[in-house]
């Protein structure tokens, strides 16, 4: 789960992390009485991707009537698929250098790595690569935390000691932040060293992760659905989607085997429209409600269905093929691949329907390929 | 004769009085696995499918010398379910349940760490011993005993080798699926080592995915250092475009690392045979035996 | 830091410990007020200290004239010299059963621990006395906390399992205060069992480690100047005091060494009226102050002051006692052993102002018992 | 020649550039300590008493192979200091600190406990070994070269033993003041096991007080146990009530618990001469080294 910047600020502030005074306009004249009240504002759109400076949805205000202007010209306009909604009105701030802080999963360590840099405002992967001695990193014990004294080392090697009675509270509270939310990426970039010396947050980020989401149910994130309607329809239906950009539509059971399958569909000519993972032990329903979502792409013009049963039973997954064709009216190639668990009763369900299953992966990748040849782009 | 699990193996089941603890436990006892222990806390003196259950795992281990655990406990629970195993001196934990969440499983793993004590998982099928016993969720009738080692991040994708060496005639010695989670117990190193040392296994198979870098690590580390048995390598997600979570938390491409091609390299780097397809693996596995290619095709 | 009962159970709702409804009242009129709105009530004395119950202070009320009846009877009454100001008035419970939770320090250990017991409503240590079986303890490591299967194993041993799963969060939100407020006891006790199956904490304390207080400047606690002013007046002056029964005064630098100071007074055949430890590096004001606070004492028949300067000072000692002698024109007999840094000095000093330091601690506490013998009881 | 600290130990000081730090380092170098580092966080590169000061333990540590250190920094720091010092690799940390909090203490006392060096206090004096080097407050002149060991957890009843010792020609190897808090690093035990295996150390003098039982523990597990040489007892506060605290928040008598009887008793038991007074102490030391006893008084 992701949230705007507005929305992180709200809770670095909570969490005494410092952040500029702002307020939320969802229309011009809400930007205008916002730098009426603050001054020179920056008015900033709030979407859930980064990149949005570039796109011209951060622009400075002097007056009002810049800012109504300015914000007149931010609503409503679209930034890698997300409409603008609201701006963030902030005092603008006398910068003198930017810094970046941020926590993320450090996968091969096992462990969340903080990470602080000297160079901030940029994406820290850039950094990582430009700019490798300005970043250091702390992995903090799970149980400890990042203890003060390791704090002021990492502060040290990143060539920030000036900084550091500021900084190591700071990083600190960063750190609980993650705890408190879960979160898988938190990050303040740029972290701002402002002309009276002090630091500010001028930018947020904050990912939640979805397992822990029982421990969050008053959070509510931001609304990331993007402007692709079925991306937005699988989350509805709790199916672990992802869209590309091929023919074939891809449902399976477990994620390894949905690659391959993704892989095979390549290897035999074809490109897939879509990851689908059913995960285990699927209901009809669920393959039910698979096979209505791909059905509703136009881009798909087959099917391809992988299951090895484990938990996941064959019988339940032909009942959930042969209810959706009927009940879709799907007229689209389909091509079955069944094996594992209640495996006999699938394919018997299946071939009375009229569906002959194949044999196997590589087999079936290939059917589908022929049976929906037809160039995609 | 296999690495981990055999059939002396006795086995105890945290959440086996749940639905999901039930019905695998009833399958592992079907496939021979000599489960001797059920905890679940408030049920303690009771018995669930002929299966004593304790409170505590210490209780259990206590009174029936249970050694391995089997974790079929809802996600919420599990971090805590592994840590009370680790606590309680089991040596062998496997942790089937799906969805723990981040911070909870860093710090059972360093917990399982600092015990000194062995996980497979968590979000993993659980490994199988062919033809002796099994933790986990492994299809039964899909094995073989034989001597290839099977070591994977994949469940059905395991299943999907086991089934293709099973069907070609090539029995399998044990077959680990460690997880697709980011934060795992063994990787594919531990358990590569593992089947190095063990002389029932002659030939590895590795069935790799994208994102992280545990495969290139296994590679360099173990693989690439005289390892002296034949491996077979196969990553899937080759077609997947970065930046996209492929279903697993794990199975994601960022930036330059994670790739199949980074990995696919390194296996290759090391030594191992890498394929395209199962069907590839199966062959090659076979090959690896000394047994016709062809019997590797059906 | 101690607190009061109902200032306890405002922490304890907050933290999602269930307490009983309740409201304090200050009159016998409040108290009526609350048996109004509550029904049946118990009326409960607010004082620091323990054993409120067998001294009257805790009274059931089932009418609001009940309530103003009894309110009127604990109100102003004195216990262990505490005079009661303030009455809780609570929701008198339906109890089956009374159990004790609660965290201390275990010294040995050298660690916080968690003791759960099903036996409650009596001091833990009665209890570990006479019902050791009926306790059960759990050391948390410091870093972890108690974590869940410890919890649940603790709640096993003190044979009560079936209430685990209430018992359980209970104990770890026990911790979780304990370590907010820095807690070097916390309890619940008794923790009742309801007669609908729930727990509640019909009793609590709670005391905050001294050391901590930097932690916790919002924090006011219970008003527990006993009703003896010097020890009061001593809190007030920072100095660390113990109020005694015999009428020999006694300063001295270090708690060992004041401490022995006691013994040997007692030795020589008289009784200290007090333990005074000026501490480390005191500078002449505090000597000061401290001679002030015994010769207030009317208790006092004589003055012992026994210095080893390590950080402290002679000379700074000798300047303080010279200006309290003089300032509050002191005519009790006074008897002091200099050691240490600036000893030189110091005697020199004193000897100049007509006070002849005695030169080790056995021979000074024979002559100020000398000096001060007259019957004190 | 001693314990825990010589004329060769490299002392670091945390919190050298602060008011307590600067006035007992200038007493330690005085005494003949080899001061070799400071440690002020933001202070590197600068030079204080002409001592270098580095940013971090790690650094100092580094760049001059500091291995003991003494912490002179205010409470709400001071156990962090602790932790800094002993993951930087300090064999030896002597924290003079008084008030640190009690959760604070408990945990860099485990954190310490893992990383397997040693801490003498907080809110102690700190040791000496007479005429080669001191960490901490214990004032310089008192001391003098000899044979007996001390460890107390007074500091200002430390100085009068060491002081009448002196006076009385006895001297001393090392002087160990563990502090008075209820959570310490270094127990009596501890330091009673190091003088039994210091061949210049040929009696022992024990200043325990009431509070806790520390006491009672070191004379069953150390001394009653084949210890090998003189020990000679002292506990303050027999006359103390029971529950009231005694400045230290461990001189506390809880219960039957902390009594100057019970400490007295289990150190007869365990051989140890129990003396009365201070005096007493000095006399039995030296009768202990066969020095005439009339030598103890002055």
């Amino acid at each position: 789960m992701k949230f705007l910047e507005y929305e992180v600020k709200e809770r670095f502030r909570a969490a005494g992390v410092p952040v500029p005074d702002g307020r939320l306009a969802r229309t011009p004249d809400e930007a205008a009485l916002a730098a009426g009240a603050l001054g020179p504002i920056a008015v900033k759109a709030q979407v859930p991707v980064g990149g949005r400076g570039k796109a011209g949805g951060i622009k400075l205000a002097k007056t009002a009537a810049d800012a109504k202007r300015v914000a007149g010209e931010i609503l409503g306009m679209t930034i890698k698929g997300y409409t603008v909604k609201e701006v963030l009105c902030e005092t603008a701030q006398e910068i003198t250098r930017e810094l970046y802080l941020g926590l993320t999963l450090d996968r091969d360590a096992r462990k969340p790595v903080l990470i602080l840099s000297a160079q901030g405002g940029m994406e820290i992967e850039d950094v990582a690569e430009t700019h490798p001695e300005a970043i250091a990193k702390l992995h903090p014990d799970p149980w400890r935390g990042p203890l003060a004294f390791e704090v002021r080392d990492l502060i040290f090697r990143a060539g920030l000691g000036p900084l550091q009675a500021q900084l190591t509270p700071l990083v600190v509270k960063l750190y609980a932040l993650a705890r408190t939310y879960d979160a898988l990426t938190i990050e303040i970039n740029p972290l701002a060293l402002t002309r009276d010396g002090g630091l500010v947050a001028a930018d947020g980020k904050l990912e939640i992760d979805e397992n822990a989401m029982f421990r969050h149910k008053d959070l509510h994130g931001a609304d990331d659905s993007e402007e692709d309607p079925l991306e937005a329809e699988a989350k509805r239906r709790r199916l672990t989607y992802v869209r590309l950009d091929g023919s074939i539509g891809v449902i399976g059971n477990g994620a390894g085997l949905v690659m391959n399958t993704l892989d095979l569909v390549q290897r035999e000519g074809g490109r897939a429209a879509n990851f689908l993972d059913i995960g285990g032990g699927a209901k009809a329903e669920v393959v039910h409600s698979a096979l209505e979502l791909l059905a509703s792409d136009p881009q798909v013009k087959g099917i391809l269905i992988n299951i090895f049963g484990g938990i996941t039973r064959g019988d339940e997954v032909a009942h959930g093929i042969i209810d959706a064709t009927r009940d879709l009216h799907l007229t689209l190639p389909l091509v079955v691949r069944m094996t594992g668990t209640r495996e006999e009763e699938g394919r018997r369900l299946l071939q009375e329907a009229g569906i002959t299953p194949e044999a196997n992966a590589t087999a079936a990748a290939r059917r589908i390929v022929e049976l929906s040849s037809g160039p995609t782009r | 004769m296999s690495i981990l699990l055999t059939r002396e193996s006795r086995v105890l089941v945290q959440g086996l009085t749940g639905r999901e603890g039930s019905f695998h436990t009833e399958q592992m006892r079907a496939y021979g696995t000599n489960v001797v222990a059920g905890v679940s806390p408030g049920k303690g003196g009771t018995t669930h499918l002929g299966i004593p259950v304790f409170d505590t795992v210490a209780d259990a281990r206590r009174e029936t010398g249970a050694d391995v655990g089997g974790i079929f406990v809802p996600a919420p629970f599990a971090a805590d379910a592994i840590m009370e195993a680790a606590a309680a001196g089991i040596g062998l934990i496997v942790c089937i349940t799906e969805g723990i969440p981040l911070y909870d499983m860093v710090r059972a793993r360093a917990f399982v760490v600092d015990a000194g004590v062995k996980l497979i998982g968590p979000n993993c099928p659980g490994l199988a011993t062919a033809g002796e016993a099994k933790v986990g969720i492994i299809p039964n009738h899909i094995t073989t005993p034989g001597s290839v080692g099977i070591v994977s991040r994949s469940g059905t994708l395991t299943y999907e080798v086991i089934q293709g060496l099973s069907q070609a005639g090539v029995g399998q010695t044990t077959s680990v699926g460690i997880g697709g989670d980011p934060i795992l117990g063994l990787s594919f190193s531990d358990v590569l080592r593992l089947f190095k040392d063990d002389p029932a296994t002659t030939a590895v198979v590795v069935i790799g995915e994208i994102g992280g870098s545990d495969e290139e690590a296994a590679a360099e580390q173990v693989i690439g250092r005289g390892f002296g048995k034949p491996v077979i390598g196969f990553i899937s997600g080759r077609t997947a475009p970065p930046g996209k979570r492929m279903g697993h938390a794990g199975a994601i491409i960022s930036g330059n690392t994670g790739t199949a091609a980074s990995k696919l390299l390194a296996l290759k780097r090391a030594g191992a045979q890498v394929c395209d397809t199962i069907e590839e693996v199966v062959a090659a596995a076979g090959a690896a035996l000394g047994q016709p290619s062809s019997a590797a095709h059906r």
